[in-house]
């Protein structure tokens, strides 16, 4: 009896959402020429789909449900028995044997690839940064940044800028870069930190769209919508390189990038300032309450991140050589966001699996191209419903202590 | 949990091995064709590529060219600058001899560089910025196409003097084509002195509606009004001066001349002036073209055919010519003598424009973009 | 000590309106060193948000709230940040429990050192000789708390995990490890069953005596209250409508009134 | 003086279109506090049915105002039903998660609604009928106001009256705003709380139906990703006017299609964005209760 309710149920489902895809799916008109196709397979393939879906979906709720009352019955010992993939970020004897062929992998990836691959992999890295610089401001301190992608132009065109009229090299303009990014972070943040979250959103949503058109209206300074061309490749000691070793040394600069990220947004995860952020984005009125200057919090994280954009924005201008306003639009921010919710907000091996995945599955899979945003965007929903941690949940550190020993033998 | 971490460092290490096994034999010509052919702007790239993948499919049948057959390598660039320069620096570890493209100006600018230091050709069938060839900074580049600044002159003195303008409203879309179509026109009626620019405006893509602007230029007395910009905006502006009943004369450039705003504007387009290449639909060479082309898909050929195509005949010849695929051989071919294309005889000057080919002025009467001789 | 009783909270009729709503209606009230004092009234009848006034977190309409730390000069406190307030000494627990759920436990006591460590985003990057030393203290510290208040082995443990009186301990660990000389607990006794309360009353005691923490309490468990409480202040629709020793209180016609008209809580 | 009054009737038709989207966004914020990003996608499925539907009716044949009127109402029953699935799929199972996750799901639906019209139907502009009749009436004036802006008017008038009676007396607008004011005491209260905000979410996808067709028809093009910008717009609209609150968001909507008319026509219209943009972040710094909405404290 079960089975048929629930059979009959997924039905219903699939009849209903034949009914809600069929004027789109279904019909095609051109009004031009006054004919209509009718594409009956789409609504088979809805049906089919739907069908599944739905029973898909009522397992995974039902077990969604499952899950939500048992922790609470049990309290702390389901949490407890750390699942083999946390096991395989905290053990050493695990993850060192996997982070050194990772390691070796990647130091080797240029030797044994085409220029092609390893010009993917760098634009794959900087995303990885850029999650993982993103993950900073959302991640840890719960400053939804809808407007991430500002900061990354900034970078960009402070680098095209200074290296085509005033002839800067890229080593000076890296860290320029960064700081003008993390300097607008500042200034924009200042007065609208204390909006709450979803204003926050919505206000950055707004900056990254304003950046865009002032790329693309004052010419003086950013050329409008023409762009920025002839912008250098990096140089390394005054090194002749021709494209491709040029573009070999950006992904060993990225490599090294990633590692140089990765290392301090671990440190600051596990620091005082770290612990703040992530108090803020659990509980602001407590937090404050318990000491944390708010404002000061606040804009050291939405600043932090700009700072990464910025850097990463250097990159970028100078891998393309060509930058313009269009490459700076709300996608990239949305892009990069569902990366950081994908991967776990906070956890920085998520983000780094998520955004080379993300980045690298359309790629690889040219079909798969088509349907990006339409997989990006569904994988946010399913994430927030079913797996807000993300795919690899945030493992928090524990600190050792002297009496904590003590405690555990008195206990066990 | 661990099968999806597990997964995700399997994955990392797949694709990071993964060298598509590409070893060809050394007597095939390989021609790679760079622009959109995913994405919003794919209707602009793909008829190239037919273009080009129809024409190498003739060559072989016949026995290829020198004896090699041709091999077409197409590269998919979205129009977007950061994508194209993976697909030029794709292209070029393939071991492409020539390029033909990109589409979109931005993508061409930031691909050439690669193409350049790898000494490869590119010759594109749409990229119409001015500075691609007028600054020097690319001997390696061609393009089939007129660059856009005869188009704005073209524009400018059809206002002024077949029209008879005397107070000319610009507007543009702010893009890079849109915008530089505008400057183009503006400088030349300013140059030209018979006529005023009395507004001079940028206006967003994908706003609400645009009768502000349209307002505008009823205030301002416009009797003539020169767009920069693609057909959304261009259909949109014409049907509200049409509702306003702002009735003076709307000039477009080629992104506005095709299908898709007659289908978009319908009877408000009617009138409507635009600049574009020649009408080259009576020349044999096109008519042969673009025959092939509907026996083979069925359909009529899409935007920048015929450029894409002569692109490739003029690739095809100057390798005849010059015997070989060696780049100087190949500049000097496609320099040295006129080729009769899709878009009519053909030669490149030392810049790299096409001499030959132009643009005329166009209106559409009864639903159809006709050349007004 | 050099004076035993001096004041360390002084609050001046404080007024708090919201709109048209008169929410805390001038009520004065002091807290001396090594004092327990209780604030107690029907359920609405403005206590919490009298703690929002003095915490920082609702800016008074009108009167003072005068802070005056132990061997320092007086500050008039109004309009103050919260982080300010937590700065110079007061410290509070919330009547909601708002624990940073997704934190550990020793993690959630380690946020309540922030104000008293210094370690910028520079210095957590570098790990520098200072931080490491402000690093150890705060777990130290943070460790010594939690057995104070007897959660240690849960040191590790998510803070949404807890069982509920231990979430209400935790609370009082957290805000104690701002090195408060003012303790606010807000109905720190809700929702526990008999033994916790016990406990609870024991703890109370045992911070004021071993630590030196003075405390004002809002509470509703009336046994809890008589019993530590030194003088009890009794607040109805924002006014104060008494004020004396646990005694005086028991007895006082108004306060048996406004509890009874309520329904007769569990007073 | 008459280009200030075209300029002002532009306005005024922009407005209300941002009005009645802007209403969706304030009743939604008002009940569940969350920013329903998809709102706009719904506005644009809603054009995008009215011009499938009308369309097909016009290659079978039907005429003028019979195409109007089916067409709106199978794009007004789209519109709801994809705003209920909407609100059962992706932010029902998240009521009581932490503020962000249902705004995260929220972009995530937009992202894949757009991309599902785009992949279902087509990237390129579509021509929309012009449903509305020309009124041999309005000649005189139509380089003022033409017929398709006095519809607009009009309809939304009449629907923002009907929206206003329908919460002031009506059984489910009683809910609705006890629901507003506290959720846990309408559901002791016996109030099907989920039942009101699913029509809650309803009444907002009609709202957006309607302006959907009203647009596409005034403009004459559509395509997928029309609900971005007339989102974004809408929802300052609704923060403009106080959100939550239903008076507050059409004259939200209003004022900022007038400032953005003004704006364009004594300024340049190159910068319309910015300046939208830039009205709703000094909002939400300096004011962010809006014009009509109240200061609310947080309960802490």
């Amino acid at each position: 009896m079960a089975m048929i309710s629930y059979l009959k149920s997924c039905l219903i489902a699939a009849i209903w959402f034949v009914f809600l895809t069929f004027p789109l799916m279904v019909v095609k008109v051109n009004t031009l020429k006054n004919t209509v196709e009718w594409r009956w397979m789409n609504m088979l393939w809805v049906a089919i789909g739907a069908f599944i879906l739905s029973a898909v979906w009522r397992w995974a709720m039902e077990r969604r449900a499952r899950g939500a009352s048992q922790k609470e019955q049990e309290s702390s010992d389901s949490d407890k028995k750390p699942s083999l993939g946390e096991r395989l970020l905290e053990d050493p004897k695990l993850y060192r044997p996997l982070l050194g062929l990772v390691v070796a992998l990647a130091l080797l990836m240029p030797w044994v690839s085409e220029m092609y691959q390893v010009t993917i992999w760098v634009f794959a890295l900087i995303y990885v940064v850029l999650g993982l610089g993103l993950n900073i401001t959302v991640g840890l301190a719960g400053l939804l940044d809808l407007g991430y992608v500002a900061f990354f132009g900034v970078g960009a065109y402070t680098y095209a800028i200074l290296n085509t009229r005033f002839g800067l090299d890229f080593w000076i303009c890296l860290p320029i870069g960064g700081l003008t990014g993390a300097l607008v972070g500042v200034l924009l943040g200042f007065p609208i930190l204390r909006l709450r979250g979803d204003y926050l959103a919505i206000v950055t949503l707004g900056f990254g769209s304003i950046a865009k058109i002032v790329y693309e209206n004052w010419e003086g300074v950013f050329n409008g919508a023409r762009g920025i061309e002839k912008i250098a490749r990096p140089g390394f000691f005054g090194m002749e390189m021709d494209i491709s070793a040029a573009t070999t040394f950006t992904y060993y600069l990225m490599l090294v990038m990633v590692v140089f990220t990765i290392f301090v947004t671990n440190r600051l995860k596990d620091s005082r300032i770290g612990r703040a952020w992530m108090a803020l984005r659990e509980d602001e009125i407590a937090c404050v309450a318990m000491g944390v200057d708010m404002a000061r919090t606040k804009l050291g994280a939405y600043a932090l991140g700009a700072f990464w954009a910025g850097l990463v924005g250097v990159i970028f201008a100078s891998q393309t050589t060509y930058i313009n306003p269009a490459s700076f639009d709300f996608m990239l921010s949305a892009i990069v966001l569902s990366m950081v919710v994908l991967g776990g907000m906070g956890s920085i091996v998520g983000v780094v699996i998520a955004a080379l995945v993300l980045n690298l599955l359309p790629e690889y899979l040219r079909a798969f191209e088509d349907y990006r945003m339409l997989v990006f965007g569904a994988v946010m929903v399913l994430m927030m419903l079913f797996r807000p941690q993300g795919l690899v949940s945030n493992v928090r550190k524990t600190y050792t202590h002297s009496k904590k020993v003590h405690a555990e033998e008195a206990n066990g | 949990m661990r099968k999806s971490v597990m997964k995700s460092f399997v994955v990392i290490a797949l694709l990071s091995m993964i060298v598509p096994a590409v070893g060809f034999a050394a007597d095939t010509i390989k021609i790679g064709v760079a622009g959109p052919h995913t994405g919003d702007l794919a209707p602009y790239g793909l008829p190239t590529k037919d273009a080009a993948m129809m024409l190498a499919e003739q060559v072989n049948a016949a026995g290829g060219v020198l004896g090699k057959q041709i091999e077409v390598v197409p590269m998919d660039d979205q129009c977007k600058p950061e994508i194209a320069t993976s697909a030029a620096t794709k292209l070029v570890s393939e071991g492409v001899d020539i390029v033909i493209g990109h589409v979109c100006s931005g993508a061409t600018k930031a691909a050439l560089g690669i193409y350049k230091e790898s000494n490869i050709i590119a010759i594109s069938p749409s990229a119409t910025n001015p500075p691609l060839t007028q600054s020097g900074d690319y001997p390696n580049f061609y393009r089939t196409i007129a660059p856009d600044d005869d188009q704005g002159k073209l524009a400018a003195s059809f206002a002024t003097d077949k029209l008879g303008a005397k107070k000319i409203a610009i507007l543009h879309d702010k893009g890079d084509y849109g915008k530089g179509f505008a400057d183009f026109s503006q400088a030349a009626i300013e140059a030209g002195g018979k006529a005023k620019v009395v507004l001079f405006e940028g206006v967003t893509p994908g706003a609400m509606d645009y009768s502000a602007v349209v307002q505008k230029i009823r205030r301002e007395g416009a009797d003539a009004v020169i767009f920069g910009g693609y057909h959304p905006e261009a259909s949109k502006l014409v049907g509200q001066m049409k509702k306003k009943r702002v009735n003076v004369p709307f000039i477009g450039p080629d992104g506005v001349k095709g299908d898709g705003f007659l289908e978009i504007a319908g009877d408000d387009a009617e009138g409507v002036y635009a600049t574009g290449p020649m009408d080259v639909s009576a020349l044999a060479g096109n008519k042969k073209a673009k025959d092939d082309y509907v026996a083979k898909f069925g359909k009529e050929p899409g935007t920048f055919f015929d450029q894409g195509y002569a692109a490739m005949q003029t690739i095809l010849n100057a390798i005849k010519e010059s015997g070989g695929t060696d780049s100087a051989g190949l500049e000097k071919a496609l320099r040295g003598s006129y080729v009769d294309t899709a878009v009519g005889k053909i030669k490149f000057d030392a810049k790299g424009d096409a001499e030959g080919v132009g643009f005329s002025v166009f209106q559409v009467q009864d639903g159809k973009f006709v050349e007004l001789k | 000590m050099a004076e035993n009783t001096q004041k360390l909270l002084e609050v001046r009729e404080l007024t708090m309106d919201f709109g048209g709503l008169r929410a805390v209606d001038s009520i004065t009230l002091e807290v001396c060193t090594g004092e327990i004092v209780a604030l107690i009234g029907p359920n609405g009848a403005g206590k919490t948000t009298f703690f929002n006034c003095v915490t920082g977190i609702y800016k008074p309409t009108r009167g003072e709230i005068l802070v005056h730390p132990p061997e320092q000069k007086t500050y008039k406190i109004n309009g103050f940040k919260p982080n300010r307030v937590t700065a110079m000494g007061l410290a509070r627990t919330f009547q909601n429990i708002r624990l940073f759920q997704n934190m550990t436990v020793l993690e959630n006591v380690m946020i309540g050192r922030h104000c008293r460590t210094t370690t910028n985003i520079l210095g957590a990057i570098l790990r520098g000789k200072n931080t490491n030393r402000q690093e150890r203290e705060t777990i130290e510290r943070s460790y010594e708390l939690l057995e104070k208040v007897g959660l240690v082995h849960f040191a590790d443990e998510f803070a949404k995990n807890l069982p509920y009186g231990a979430q209400r301990r935790l609370e009082i660990a957290r805000a104690m490890a701002t090195d408060p000389f003012l303790l606010l607990l807000d109905e720190p006794a809700a929702g526990m069953n008999p033994q916790e309360t016990k406990d609870l009353d024991e703890l109370i005691v045992r911070i004021k005596d071993t630590e030196n923490i003075s405390i004002l309490l809002i509470e509703h468990d009336m046994k809890l209250v008589m019993n530590i409480s030194e003088r009890i202040y009794v607040m109805e629709y924002g006014k104060k409508i008494a004020h004396g020793s646990p005694q005086e209180i028991r007895s006082n016609p108004k306060v048996i009134e406004a509890y009874l008209g309520e329904g007769g809580d569990d007073a | 003086m008459d280009y200030f009054l075209e300029l002002f009737l532009s306005g005024l038709t922009r407005g209300s279109i941002y009005a009645l989207i802007a209403l969706g966004y304030t009743m939604v914020y008002g009940i569940i506090q969350l920013i329903n990003f998809a709102h706009g996608e719904i506005y644009m499925i809603g054009a995008f049915v009215a011009l499938v539907v009308s369309g097909v009716l016009t290659i079978y044949g039907f005429s003028g105002v019979s195409i109007l009127i089916l067409a709106a109402l199978i794009a007004i029953i789209y519109s709801a039903a994809y705003g209920y699935t909407l609100e059962k799929i992706a932010y029902r199972p998240l009521r009581g998660a932490p503020r962000l996750s249902p705004l995260i799901s929220a972009i995530g639906m937009s992202l894949f609604l757009q991309n599902y019209v785009l992949l279902a139907q087509t990237a390129d502009f579509l021509p929309f009928p012009e449903l509305v009749p020309e009124f041999e009436f309005m000649e005189p004036i139509a380089h003022i106001m033409g017929s398709a802006e006095l519809i607009i008017l009009i309809t939304s008038a009449i629907t923002m009256i009907g929206l206003t009676l329908l919460i002031k007396y009506t059984r489910i607008g009683k809910a609705m705003r006890a629901t507003q004011q506290d959720m846990v005491m309408a559901r002791l209260t016996g109030i099907n709380v989920d039942r009101v905000i699913s029509v809650t979410f309803i009444i907002g996808s009609v709202l957006a139906a309607i302006a959907g067709v009203l647009v596409g028809s005034y403009i004459g093009q559509i395509n997928y990703f029309i609900g971005f910008m007339a989102g974004v717009k809408a929802f300052t609209a609704a923060v403009l006017g106080g959100i939550g609150n239903i008076p507050g968001a059409a004259l939200g909507g209003l004022v900022l299609g007038l400032a953005e008319a003004m704006a364009a026509g004594y300024i340049s219209s190159a910068y319309e964005d910015v300046f939208a943009f830039g009205v709703l972040v000094l909002i939400l710094i300096l004011r962010p209760s809006g014009l009509l909405g109240k200061a609310v404290k947080q309960k802490v």
